[in-house]
C-alpha cells in the first residue's frame, strides 16, 4: 500500500495510456491543428502513429513474457494482468483498430459526416478493450466495458443526419445500458458471494460454495446474459442486424471486428476464470444458446438483402461457433476461440471494408444489388470479397477453415459429437447466403457503372485484411503458435 | 414487523426496483422514460452493493456504488445526447415509432 | 511356311481392310472403287486361303489342336473360386485351331469371300460402298476371333464384335427409320443375351476358375465335376446362362424377334450375317463347351426343346409371310433351331455338320433372293412376282438347288445333315419321340414354305406391273458366279457326312464326321458303343423326311401354281410337273380353307401375332415397362430426392422468415426477448 | 427497531418511487418520482453507514443526471407526447415476463439467502474512521487504474455526448 | 527436379494461371494460347511419372514431404500409387483436352475462365496425390469453389440453380467428413500420443467397430454425394447440363472420381473393419445397384442430350462403387480402370453435345437427327464413344465392366446379375440416343449446313479415342500397375485374403 503506482504498474499499464493518450491527444489536436476538414485526414496518420507505439509497448510486454518465461504479470493490486491471452487480444483490437481508422476517412467523407473526433473515439474504445482483455477485477472490466460501449454508442449514431444511424444508435444504447444493468448486478452479486471484486478470489469463493447454489446460479445468469448480448449472441443478439445496419460501415466492421473481439476476451475471462466452477451449470446453457445462434444467425441471413445486415446475421452465428470452443473447454477448444477471433476479425472486417468501398454520396452501397457485376467494374474488390466470404464459410485453404477446425476438433475431442454436427452442417446453410453475395458479384450483369471508392488507407486496410486471410490459411503455423501460448488457463 | 433487517432484505428490495426498472424499458414508449428506468435499475445494483458492503464490511462495495454511479451519469448523458440527434432527425421520442430498421 | 503359327494372321487381315475402308475409304469411294472392290475381297482371300493352309497343315498333325498366345489380354488379379481355392482372372490374346475351329474358319472365310464377290456386284451402284465393304470386313474379322478364339472371353470380344456389325449392316440404310430401329433392336437383344454370356463366363471363372477352353475342357473331363444327371447344379445353371447367350446371338425362342427385322440390311449382309454365320455363333458357341453340355442333361434337355419349338414356330410363321426375305429370315430361325436340338440331343458334330450344310444353301437362297430382288429393282414382295423362271434363269436354276436342298430332298447338302439330325434326335440317349415329331412337321413345313416361295416367285403368271417387267434382268457376272458356286456347295457339300446307313459309300465320305467327333464327342457315339444299329428303323425314318419333304413340295405347287383364284393363270402356264395336282382343285379349297386359311393361316397368323403380341409384345412391354420405370424415376428424383432437398431450401425461407418477423424494429421487443431469454435460463436451471 | 422503520420507509420511496416514475404519464412527473426513489434510494446508503455514498447520490443522481433528464425533457417539447399512450402495446407481455423473471429471482434469493448467511464471516473492521477517508484511502490505492478509467469514460461522456447534441454544421 | 516431380506436376496449372492472370485481359487469343500453353505443359510434366513409376514396387512413390503447420502435425506430404497415378493421368489429360475444346466455345470473360479451370485443376491433381489428410481436404475443397463458378459464370440458363446446389450439396458433405478426419485425427493422438493427418500413421490405429462405422458413414457422405451415389445424385444432372462443356467433360471425367478415390484411399484403408460390416457392405452395394439400373432407366427417359450423359454417369459410376464393395482384387482394380474408362467415354461424350451444342445451342434431342448425313466424322466420333460407354470389348468400358463383374461376383452373384441389367440397358439408351440424333433423315432444316469436326475438335477426341483403344485391347500394364495398390487394400480390409486357403471372412452374399 506504501506505493500506488510502481514501476510495475507502470510497465504493464503503458499501452492504455498511450491509447489514451493519443486518443486524448486526437480531440484536442482534431480543433487545435486541423480546423479545416481536409486536413483531418492528417489525423489518420496520427492515430496510426499511435497505434504503432501502442504495438510498441505491447511487444515490449511480450518481450518481456517470453524473456522471463513467465505466464503473466500483474499489477494494481491484482486489477490488472498482462498474459499471453490479454497480449494476443490486444493485437488484434490495436489491427482492428488500425484498420478501421485507415478506411474511416474515405467512408466518412463520402457520407458528408468527416469529424475527428472519430479517431479519438477509436483510441478510446481500444482503451476499453484493452482492459476488457487484461482486466482481473470486476470494477476495471465494467468499467473498461463501458468505456467501450460509450464510444460505440457515439460512434454507431455518428451520422448524425441519417436516421438509420439515430435509430441504431439509440438502440444500441438502451439495450447496451439494460444489459449492462443485468451484467453488472450479477457482478454485485458475485462480489456478494466473495466479498471481493478480484476474479481469483471470486473464484475461488465460486469454488468453495460448488455449482448449484442458488445465489451462484442467479449470479451467472445475470453474468451471462450481459455477457451473451455484448457478443450477440442468440436471444440476446437482436440489437446486432440494427446496429449493424444503421452505423457507419466503418464502425460496423469495428463493432463487428473489435467490440466483438473484446467481448469475447471478457467472456473468455469470465468463463474461465470465476465462472469455471459452475462449468456444468452454464455448458449445456452455452450450448443452447451456441446452437440458437447459429441457427438464427444462418437462416436469418438467407432471406436478407442488405449486405450489412446478412453480415450481421452471419456475425451472430460465427458467435455461435466461438462459443463452442468455450463449451469444448479443453486447450484445443480456448486456442480454437482464439484463432477463431483473430481471423473474424480480418475477415468480417475484410467483408466490411469491401461493402464500405461502395459507399457513395448519393447510394449507400449495402444492397445485395448494389454488388452485382463488381467484378467488372472492381476485380480486385470482388475478388477479396470473395476470399473473405469463403474464409467466413470456412472453405479452405482460407483462414475461417483453420478457426473453423480448431472448433470442431475441440468438440471431438471433448464428446460433443452433436454440436459438431450441427455445426458442420451450419456451414453448408451458411455457404448458401455468403455465396448469394459472389453470385451477385460475379454472375449478376454490372447495373451500376460509378466506380467504387478507393483511397491509399482503403488499399492499404484491404491488403492488411485480404493477405491476412490468406496467410492465416496456407501458412498458419506462427499464429498457431502464438494462440497457443496465449491460451487462458 | 420489526424484526431485524438483514441484507437479505435489501436485496429483496433491490430485486423489486430491478423489476421495476425492468418492465420501465419493456412498457414504457417515452425514451426519456425508459433511459430513467435505466437508472433504476442501476440504483437497483447499487443498492445491492451497498448492502453487501455493509454486510463484508469493507468499502470495496461502496466504490463500486461509485463507479455504477459514474457509468450510469455517463451512459444517460450519451444517451440523451444521442436523443436528442434522434429528435432533430425524427421529432419523436417514442420508442415504437423508432422502427426504421428492422428484418 | 508354318500357317499354324500364322493363324493369328487370319483375322488380321480383314481387319486391316476395314481399318482402310473406315479411315480412308471415304477417299477412295469417289476416286478408286475398284480398289476397293479388290482389296476387300482380297483381304478376306488371304484370310481363306492362310486357313486352307493352316487347316491342311492341322490335318497333318498328330494332335489335333493347335494354340497360338499372343499376349495375356486381361492382366491377372487373384480372386476366390467358388470353393475357396486361389485363381487368377486372366485371358489370353490367343488362338486355338482345332476341328471346330477349323470347319468354322473355312465356311466363315469361304461363305464370306463368295459373298464379297457378290456384293461388288450388288452393291456397285449404291451409296456408302467403302462404309459396307468396312462393316463387311469388319465383321469377318470379329467372326474370325470369335471361332478362333482360345477363351470364352475372348471369343466374347467376336461375339459382341459381330453384334455391332450385325447392328451396323442392319442400320446401314440409316436414313430410313426401319433399319435404325432394326439395328437397335438387334443389338439390344444380343445384348440381352450377352448379359446371360457374361454371368455364365463369371460362373466358370467362379467354378472353374479359368475360360480357357482346353482348361475348361480338361477341368469337366477330368471326372472333377459329375454329371448333374439328377436335378440342376452349378453346371447347368452355367450352361444355361451360356445357352441364353446362344439364344440371343442365334435367335431362338424368345429372342428370334430380331432377325426377321435384321432383313433391313442390304442383302448380300443378310446372307453373310444372318444365315451363313453369325447367327450360327450360337451353336458353335453350344458345340465348343460340348464338355460342359455333355454333363448338364437337364440343360441340355431345355435346348433340344427350345431349338424344337423355335424350329416349328419359326417354320409355321413362314408359311404365310410374302416378304421373300421375311420367309428366309424364318427359315433361318427354324433351322438354327434344328441345330440346337441336335447340341440338345448331344449331337454336336451333327450341329455343325447341318450348320455347314445350311451356311452354302441358306447363303445361296438369301444372295439369291438378293438377285430376284435386284432385277425385280427392289420389289421384295412375292405376291407381285410370279414366272421370273425364264427371265433370270441363273438365279432360278441355282436357287432351285438350294430349295430342294433345303427341303431335304436326298442327295444334296440339306439332306445329309437334315436327316442326320433327326436321326439323332430319334435315337441319341437324349432324344425323345416328341422331338423327332416335331423336327419331321418342321420338315414338312419347310419343304411347303421353300416351295410355296420359289412358286411364287419363279413360276406362275408374272404380277408385276409393265415397267417392272421390262425391266427385269438377269444380275451382273459377280452375283452369279458366286450363286453358281454355292449352289454347287448345296448340291455337293453333303456328301462328306453321307449316313452310316448308306454303306456302299466309303469312309471317306464320312470324313466330317470322323473329323469332328473326336474333338466334340456326341452322346449317341458313346451310347451307342457296341449297341446294334437299327437299320430298320434308320431306312423307314429316312423314307418319312424324304417323303414329308416331297409332300410339302407337292402340297406347295398344287396349292400357288393352280391356285383357284388364278384359273386362267393355270391354264396357261401349268407345266407338266403340275398337271397331276391340277385336277384336284376341289381338296385343293378345302385343303386351301382348312390348311392355308384355317390352320397354317389362321394358325400361322395366330402364331404370328403371338410373335407381334406376346413375343415382340414382351420386347415392347420391357420398353413400355422401361419406359414406366423410368418414368417413375423421374418423378421420384423430381418429388422426392430433389423434393427434399426443396424442402429443405423451402424450410430455409420457412425458419428465416418467422425469424426475421420477430426483427420488428422495435427496441422493446427486443429487450423483450432478452428477458425472455433471461427467463429461459432461470428456468432451465431451475427445473435441471 | 429505528433503523427497521426507516429501512421500510426508505424502500417505500424507492420502490413507490420507481413504480410512479414508470407509470406516470407526464415525462416531468416521472422525473420528478425518480427523485424521490432515488432519495429514498440515498436514505437507504445512510442507513448502511455509506454517507459518503449517499451525498454522492444526493448530489450527483438529484442534482445532476435528474437535472439532466429535465433539460432534455423541456428540449424535446415532450407536451405532445404527453398526451399519447404511456405504454407500448406489448406491455402485459412485458409485465408477464417481467414478473417471470423477478419471481425466479425472488425463489433464487430466497433459496439462496441461508446460503448467504454462511458466507465469510464478516470481519469486524477495526477502529472505523470516517467512511469518506476510508473509501478515499481504498478507491486511490487499490481502484486507483478504474478511477483513471473512469475519468476517461467521463471524457468520452462529454465528448460523446456533445457530438451528438450539437447543431448540425 | 526429379526429386519434386509430384510438386511440379501439382503446381504447374497453378503457376500456369498466376501467369495467365498477368495477361491483358483484353488479349483473348494471348489468353487462349497461353492457356492451352499451360494445361498442356500440365500434361506432358505428368508424363514422366508413368515410366518413373514403379510397378512392381508397393506403397507410395516419389514421396515428398515437408512440414506445414507442425504444431498442428499437418505435413506437406505427396505420393503416388497406381490408383492415384491412374487418376492423375486422367485428370492431366482430359484438363488440356477440356481447354482445348473451350477455344471457341468461350467467348466471355475468357481470363476468368481458364484461371479457374487452372486452378481447378490443380485441386484435383492435389487430391489425388495428397498423403496427408488435412492436404486432401484442403485441396478437396479448393476444387469447389473453379467449378462453382465455372458452373455459375459460363454455364446454362438455370445456371446459378445448378451451381449453388452443386457447391450446397459437396459441401455439407465434405464437412462431414471433416469430422470423420478429426476423429481419426484425435483418436491418434489418444493412441499414439501425437498429432497427425498423415495416413500411413492414421491406418496404424485400432479402433473399435462402433466408432470406425461412425467414421464411416461421416465419410461415405462426402464420398457418396461426390461420386455421386444414389440417392446423393440429383445435384449431378443439373450440374452437368447447366455447366459449359469443358466444365461437364472435368466434372464427370475427374472431379467425381474424388469420390471414387476417396473410398478407395480412406474409407476403406483407413476403417478395415467398418468397411467389411455386413449392412455397409449390403448398402453401399444395394445402392450402387439401384444407381445402375435406376440411372441408366432414366437416361432412357432423357429428352435432353447432355441429360442423359449426365444420367449414364451415374450408371457408370454405380458400376465403379460396386466393384469398390466387392471388396476384392477385382473388383477394387476393375473400378479404378472404370473410373478411368468413364474418363475417357464420358468425357467424349459431353465435348460431343458441346461440339453440337456450340452450332446449334441446343442440346434438346427431337431438335437433331440424321446428323450422321451432314456430319459423318462427328458421327464416327460419337459412335466410338456410344460404344466406349456401353462397354464394347475391345474398348475401353469392356475390361473395366467385366473385372467390375468379375469382382461382384465373386462376391455375391445376385449383385452381379443385377449389374448385368446395366449392361444391358447402357446399350439401350446410348443406342436410342444416337438413332434419335445421327440416324435417319435431316428432317429439322437447321441441320442442313452444319459444319463438320474441324482439326482442332478432331484433336480433342484422338487422343480419347486412342486410349480407349489402348485400354481395350492392352489393358495389361493398368492391371499391373493396380495389382500392388489393389492387394494393399485388400488385404487390409480383408486379412488373408491372398493366403493360399481362404480362411478369409466372408462377406455378405459371398457364396462359399
Amino acid at each position: 500500500m506504501s506505493q500506488y503506482y510502481t514501476s510495475v504498474d507502470h510497465f504493464v499499464l503503458v499501452p492504455a495510456i498511450l491509447l489514451a493518450l493519443f486518443g486524448c491527444a486526437v480531440l484536442l489536436f482534431d480543433f487545435l491543428l486541423f480546423p479545416e476538414p481536409r486536413q483531418r485526414k492528417y489525423l489518420v496518420w496520427f492515430v496510426a502513429l499511435g497505434l504503432v507505439f501502442t504495438g510498441g509497448a505491447l511487444w515490449r510486454q511480450q518481450h518481456f513474457l517470453s524473456v522471463q518465461k513467465i505466464d503473466s504479470i500483474t499489477a494494481f493490486g491484482g486489477t490488472l494482468t498482462i498474459d499471453g491471452f490479454a497480449l494476443f487480444f490486444n493485437w488484434i483490437f490495436l489491427a482492428a483498430s488500425l484498420i478501421v481508422a485507415l478506411i474511416s476517412y474515405k467512408y466518412l467523407e463520402t457520407a458528408g459526416e468527416h469529424q475527428g473526433e472519430i479517431y479519438g473515439l477509436i483510441l478510446l474504445a481500444n482503451c476499453g478493450m484493452f482492459f476488457l482483455a487484461a482486466g482481473t477485477d470486476l470494477i476495471t472490466l465494467f468499467i473498461g466495458l463501458e468505456l467501450m460501449a460509450l464510444c460505440f454508442y457515439v460512434m454507431v449514431g455518428f451520422l448524425r443526419g441519417d436516421r438509420r444511424s439515430n435509430e441504431a444508435a439509440v438502440k444500441y444504447l438502451l439495450l447496451g445500458a439494460f444489459s449492462s444493468g443485468f451484467l453488472v448486478y450479477g457482478f454485485s452479486v458475485l462480489y456478494g458471494l466473495s466479498g471481493s471484486t478480484k476474479l481469483a478470489a471470486i473464484r475461488m469463493a465460486l469454488e468453495s460454495r460448488g455449482a448449484s447454489d442458488p445465489l451462484v446460479i442467479l449470479a451467472l445468469v445475470t453474468v451471462s446474459v450481459g455477457l451473451l448480448f455484448k457478443i450477440s449472441a442468440v436471444p440476446f443478439h437482436m440489437w446486432a442486424p440494427d446496429a449493424y445496419e444503421g452505423a457507419p460501415t466503418t464502425v460496423t466492421a469495428y463493432l463487428a471486428a473489435g467490440s466483438k473481439a473484446a467481448s469475447f476476451a471478457f467472456l473468455m475471462r469470465m468463463f474461465m476464470g470465476p465462472l469455471a466452477p459452475s462449468r456444468e451449470l452454464w455448458e449445456p446453457l452455452l450450448a443452447v444458446v451456441a446452437v440458437a445462434s447459429m441457427t438464427v444467425g444462418n437462416f436469418a441471413a438467407i432471406t436478407q438483402s442488405n449486405v450489412k445486415r446478412l453480415l450481421a446475421y452471419s456475425s451472430i452465428s460465427h458467435a455461435g461457433y466461438i462459443l463452442l470452443g468455450l463449451i469444448a473447454g479443453n486447450d484445443t477448444g480456448v486456442q480454437g476461440v482464439l484463432v477463431y477471433v483473430l481471423v473474424y476479425v480480418f475477415m468480417t472486417m475484410g467483408a466490411f471494408l469491401v461493402v464500405a468501398a461502395l459507399r457513395r454520396k448519393e447510394m449507400l452501397g449495402e444492397d445485395l444489388e448494389d454488388m452485382a457485376g463488381l467484378v467488372h467494374k472492381s476485380p480486385g474488390y470482388a475478388f477479396l470479397m470473395l476470399i473473405f466470404l469463403l474464409s467466413l464459410a470456412g472453405i479452405p485453404p482460407t483462414a475461417g477453415f483453420i478457426g473453423k477446425y480448431f472448433i470442431f476438433l475441440s468438440l471431438i475431442q471433448t464428446g460433443h459429437y452433436v454440436l459438431a454436427v450441427i455445426a458442420t452442417l451450419y456451414v453448408a446453410v451458411a455457404i448458401y447466403y455468403y455465396f448469394r453475395i459472389v453470385r451477385s458479384m460475379f454472375i449478376s450483369p454490372l447495373t451500376d457503372r460509378a466506380p467504387a471508392a478507393t483511397s491509399l488507407g482503403l488499399k492499404l486496410a484491404l491488403a492488411v485484411t485480404g493477405l491476412m486471410t490468406l496467410l492465416i490459411g496456407i501458412y498458419p503455423e506462427p499464429f498457431l503458435s502464438l494462440a497457443q501460448n496465449s491460451l487462458l488457463r | 414487523m420489526f424484526h431485524p433487517i438483514t441484507t437479505v432484505h435489501y436485496l429483496v428490495l433491490s430485486a423489486a426496483l430491478l423489476l421495476v426498472g425492468t418492465i420501465g424499458v419493456l412498457a414504457r414508449r417515452n425514451i426519456v422514460i425508459i433511459l430513467m428506468s435505466i437508472e433504476l435499475i442501476l440504483n437497483a445494483v447499487n443498492i445491492n452493493l451497498i448492502a453487501f458492503s455493509h454486510y463484508f464490511q469493507q468499502v470495496t462495495g461502496q466504490i463500486f456504488a461509485i463507479f455504477v454511479i459514474t457509468v450510469a451519469v455517463a451512459e444517460a448523458a450519451v444517451g440523451l445526447g444521442i436523443l436528442i440527434a434522434l429528435f432533430q432527425n425524427k421529432e419523436t421520442v417514442l420508442a415504437d415509432e423508432v422502427d426504421l430498421l428492422k428484418w | 511356311m508354318n500357317f499354324l503359327d500364322a493363324i493369328w494372321l487370319i483375322p488380321l487381315f480383314p481387319l486391316a481392310g476395314a481399318a482402310a475402308m473406315l479411315l480412308v475409304g471415304r477417299h477412295l469411294d469417289r476416286s478408286a472403287k475398284a480398289v476397293i472392290s479388290l482389296l476387300c475381297p482380297g483381304t478376306v482371300l488371304a484370310s481363306l486361303l492362310l486357313s486352307a493352309g493352316a487347316v491342311a497343315q492341322l490335318v497333318g498333325k498328330a494332335e489335333k489342336f493347335h494354340e497360338v498366345v499372343l499376349y495375356t489380354w486381361v492382366a491377372g488379379l487373384p480372386f476366390r473360386m467358388a470353393d475357396g481355392a486361389a485363381a487368377v482372372f486372366t485371358a489370353d490374346w490367343g488362338f486355338l485351331l482345332d476341328p471346330l475351329s477349323s470347319v468354322m474358319i473355312l465356311v466363315v472365310t469361304g461363305i464370306s469371300f463368295i459373298i464379297h464377290v457378290y456384293s461388288v456386284g450388288y452393291m456397285g451402284q449404291e451409296g456408302g460402298y467403302y462404309r459396307f465393304f468396312g462393316y463387311l470386313n469388319l465383321f469377318v474379322f470379329f467372326m474370325l476371333m470369335l471361332v478362333l478364339a482360345n477363351n470364352y472371353l475372348l471369343l466374347f470380344v467376336g461375339w459382341e464384335g459381330v453384334g455391332l456389325c450385325s447392328y451396323l449392316l442392319i442400320g446401314f440404310y440409316f436414313h430410313k427409320k426401319s433399319a435404325s430401329d432394326a439395328g437397335n433392336k438387334a443389338f439390344i437383344v444380343n445384348r440381352i443375351g450377352d448379359a446371360g454370356f457374361i454371368l455364365g463366363m463369371l460362373l466358370m471363372f467362379a467354378v472353374i476358375g479359368s475360360v480357357r477352353f482346353l482348361d475348361v475342357n480338361q477341368a469337366l473331363g477330368s471326372g472333377r465335376f459329375a454329371a448333374e444327371t439328377a436335378g440342376f447344379g452349378v453346371l447347368s445353371l452355367m450352361a444355361l446362362l451360356l445357352f441364353v447367350g446362344a439364344t440371343g446371338k442365334s435367335a431362338q425362342f424368345p429372342l428370334y424377334v430380331w432377325l426377321p427385322d435384321a432383313m433391313e440390311g442390304p442383302t448380300p449382309v443378310s446372307a453373310l450375317i444372318h444365315a451363313a454365320t453369325m447367327v450360327t455363333a450360337g451353336v458353335y458357341m453350344v458345340a465348343r463347351s460340348h464338355a460342359l453340355f455333355r454333363l448338364t442333361p437337364e440343360t441340355s434337355l431345355i435346348v433340344a426343346v427350345v431349338g424344337a419349338f423355335t424350329a416349328i414356330l419359326a417354320a409355321s410363321i413362314a408359311l404365310v409371310q410374302n416378304d421373300i426375305k421375311r420367309v428366309l429370315a424364318y427359315s433361318t430361325v427354324s433351322q438354327l433351331g434344328y441345330m440346337f436340338m441336335a447340341c440338345g440331343v448331344g449331337a454336336y458334330w451333327v450341329a455343325i455338320f447341318h450348320l455347314y450344310t445350311h451356311a452354302f444353301f441358306k447363303a445361296l437362297l438369301f444372295l439369291g433372293s438378293g438377285s430376284v430382288i435386284h432385277a425385280m429393282g427392289g420389289e421384295q414382295d412375292m405376291r407381285n412376282m410370279g414366272g421370273l423362271k425364264d427371265k433370270i434363269p441363273v438365279t432360278h436354276w441355282t436357287m432351285f438347288a438350294g430349295s430342294l436342298a433345303i427341303a431335304g430332298i436326298p442327295g444334296l447338302a440339306g439332306f445329309f445333315s437334315k436327316d442326320e439330325i433327326l436321326w439323332q434326335v430319334y435315337s441319341s440317349p437324349w432324344g425323345a419321340t416328341a422331338l423327332y415329331v416335331v423336327g419331321l412337321v418342321t420338315a414338312a413345313m419347310t419343304a411347303f414354305y421353300m416351295w410355296r416361295l420359289m412358286n411364287l416367285t419363279f413360276y406362275g403368271q408374272p404380277r408385276m406391273d409393265g415397267h417392272t417387267a421390262a425391266h427385269i434382268h438377269e444380275s451382273p457376272r459377280t452375283m452369279t458366279v458366286p450363286l453358281a458356286v454355292l449352289a454347287a456347295g448345296s448340291v455337293l457339300a453333303g456328301w462328306i457326312g453321307v449316313p452310316k446307313l448308306w454303306s456302299v459309300f466309303p469312309e471317306a465320305f464320312r470324313a466330317f464326321e470322323h473329323w469332328l467327333e473326336p474333338a466334340v464327342p456326341s452322346i449317341a457315339a458313346h451310347a451307342a458303343e457296341g449297341a446294334p444299329h437299327e437299320t430298320g428303323i434308320e431306312w423307314m425314318l429316312m423314307l418319312l423326311s424324304v417323303a414329308v419333304a416331297l409332300g410339302g413340295i407337292w402340297l406347295a405347287r398344287h396349292f400357288y401354281v393352280h391356285r383357284p383364284q388364278l384359273p386362267d393363270a393355270l391354264a396357261r402356264s401349268a407345266g407338266g410337273l403340275y398337271t397331276t395336282l391340277s385336277n384336284k382343285w376341289y381338296v385343293d379349297e378345302i385343303y386351301g380353307y382348312l390348311f392355308v386359311d384355317g390352320l397354317a393361316k389362321g394358325g400361322g397368323s395366330a402364331l404370328a401375332r403371338f410373335d407381334n403380341r406376346v413375343v415382340d409384345g414382351g420386347v415392347n412391354g420391357a420398353g413400355w415397362m422401361t419406359r414406366l420405370g423410368s418414368t417413375l424415376s423421374i418423378w421420384w428424383d423430381t418429388w422426392i430426392i430433389d423434393g427434399s432437398v426443396r424442402l429443405l431450401s423451402f424450410m430455409v425461407k420457412v425458419f428465416s422468415y418467422p425469424m426475421r418477423l420477430l426483427q420488428t424494429g422495435l427496441f422493446q421487443s427486443y429487450a423483450l426477448a432478452f428477458v425472455l431469454g433471461i427467463l429461459a435460463l432461470f428456468a432451465w436451471l431451475l427445473v435441471r | 427497531m429505528i433503523d427497521t422503520l426507516f429501512f421500510y420507509l426508505f424502500a417505500l420511496m424507492t420502490l413507490g418511487g420507481g413504480v410512479l416514475t414508470i407509470t406516470r404519464r407526464s415525462a416531468v412527473h416521472s422525473a420528478i418520482w425518480l427523485i424521490v426513489s432515488l432519495a429514498g434510494a440515498a436514505g437507504l446508503y445512510l442507513l448502511q453507514k455509506a454517507e459518503f455514498l449517499f451525498a454522492v447520490q444526493i448530489i450527483l443522481y438529484v442534482g445532476g443526471i435528474v437535472l439532466l433528464f429535465l433539460f432534455v425533457i423541456m428540449l424535446v417539447n415532450l407536451d405532445q407526447a404527453a398526451r399519447e399512450r404511456q405504454f407500448n402495446r406489448q406491455w402485459w407481455l412485458a409485465l408477464a415476463s417481467a414478473l417471470g423473471v423477478g419471481g425466479l429471482i425472488f425463489y433464487f434469493l430466497r433459496a439462496g439467502s441461508g446460503s448467504l448467511q454462511l458466507a465469510a464471516a464478516p470481519v469486524p473492521s477495526p477502529v472505523l474512521e470516517g467512511n469518506t477517508e476510508r473509501l478515499a484511502d481504498v478507491l486511490f490505492s487499490q481502484y486507483l487504474l478504474p478511477f483513471e478509467v473512469a475519468s476517461i469514460l467521463l471524457l468520452v461522456a462529454v465528448v460523446g455526448s456533445v457530438i451528438m447534441a450539437r447543431k448540425r454544421v | 527436379m526429379n526429386g519434386h516431380l509430384l510438386s511440379i506436376v501439382l503446381f504447374t496449372p497453378l503457376a500456369g494461371m498466376l501467369v495467365l492472370l498477368l495477361l491483358p485481359g483484353s488479349n483473348k487469343t494471348l489468353i487462349r494460347i497461353w492457356a492451352n500453353v499451360a494445361s498442356l505443359a500440365g500434361f506432358l510434366v505428368s508424363l514422366p511419372l508413368v515410366w518413373r513409376y514403379d510397378k512392381t514396387a508397393s506403397g507410395f512413390q516419389m514421396v515428398e514431404t515437408a512440414d506445414w503447420i507442425p504444431s498442428l502435425g499437418v505435413k506437406y506430404m505427396l505420393g503416388i500409387d497406381g490408383i492415384s497415378l491412374l487418376l492423375v493421368m486422367l485428370t492431366t489429360l482430359v484438363g488440356f483436352l477440356a481447354v482445348l475444346s473451350s477455344w471457341s466455345a468461350v467467348q466471355e470473360r475468357v481470363k476468368e475462365y481458364y484461371a479457374m479451370f487452372l486452378l481447378q485443376q490443380t485441386g484435383m491433381i492435389g487430391v489425388f496425390l495428397a498423403l496427408d489428410f488435412f492436404l486432401f481436404y484442403v485441396f478437396w475443397e479448393v476444387v469447389l469453389v473453379p467449378m462453382y463458378f465455372i458452373i455459375g459464370v459460363w454455364g446454362g440458363p438455370r445456371k446459378l440453380y445448378a451451381a449453388i446446389k452443386f457447391f450446397l450439396y459437396t459441401l455439407a458433405g465434405s464437412v462431414l467428413m471433416l469430422l470423420g478426419i478429426l476423429t481419426l485425427y484425435f483418436q491418434h493422438f489418444e493412441q499414439f500420443g501425437f498429432y497427425t493427418f498423415e495416413i500411413s500413421d492414421l491406418m496404424k490405429l485400432s479402433l473399435p467397430l462402433g466408432l470406425q462405422q461412425w467414421v464411416f458413414w461421416a465419410f461415405f457422405v462426402a464420398f457418396a454425394i461426390k461420386v455421386p451415389m444414389f440417392p446423393f445424385h440429383t445435384w449431378l444432372p443439373d450440374a452437368h447440363v447447366e455447366a459449359p462443356t469443358a466444365g461437364s467433360v472435368v466434372l464427370a471425367s475427374v472431379l467425381l472420381k474424388m469420390g471414387t478415390y476417396g473410398f478407395l484411399r480412406f474409407s476403406l484403408p483407413l476403417l478395415p473393419d467398418a468397411s467389411v460390416t455386413p449392412a455397409i457392405v449390403q448398402v453401399l452395394a444395394g445402392l450402387s445397384l439401384v444407381a445402375i439400373i435406376y440411372g441408366a432407366l432414366v437416361s432412357l427417359m432423357q429428352k435432353d442430350w447432355k441429360k442423359l450423359v449426365a444420367y449414364s454417369s451415374v450408371s457408370h459410376l454405380g458400376f465403379c462403387t460396386l466393384g469398390i464393395f466387392a471388396l476384392n482384387p477385382n473388383g477394387l482394380a476393375g473400378s479404378v480402370i472404370q473410373q478411368v474408362n468413364h474418363g475417357i467415354s464420358t468425357g467424349m461424350l459431353f465435348l460431343i453435345v458441346g461440339v453440337i451444342y456450340e452450332r446449334r445451342h441446343t442440346r434438346e434431342i427431337k431438335e437433331y437427327g440424321g446428323l450422321a448425313h451432314v456430319m459423318p466424322v462427328y458421327a464416327t466420333v460419337f459412335a466410338f464413344a456410344m460404344l466406349s460407354s456401353a462397354g464394347l470389348p475391345l474398348l475401353n468400358g469392356f475390361i473395366g465392366e467385366f473385372t467390375i463383374l468379375q469382382g461382384a461376383f465373386e462376391t455375391s452373384r445376385v449383385w452381379a446379375a443385377f449389374a448385368v441389367t446395366g449392361v444391358i440397358l447402357g446399350a439401350a439408351y446410348l443406342l436410342w440416343l444416337y438413332q434419335r440424333t445421327m440416324l435417319g433423315e435431316v428432317t429439322n432444316p437447321k441441320n442442313k449446313g452444319l459444319p463438320d469436326l474441324n482439326w482442332r475438335e478432331l484433336a480433342v477426341f484422338l487422343p480419347l479415342i486412342a486410349w480407349a483403344i489402348w485400354i481395350g485391347v492392352y489393358p495389361k500394364p493398368y492391371f499391373e500397375v493396380l495389382e500392388k495398390p489393389v492387394a494393399e487394400i485388400v488385404e487390409r480390409v480383408r486379412p488373408g485374403y491372398f493366403g493360399q486357403q481362404a480362411a478369409v471372412q466372408a462377406l455378405p452374399g459371398e457364396v462359399r
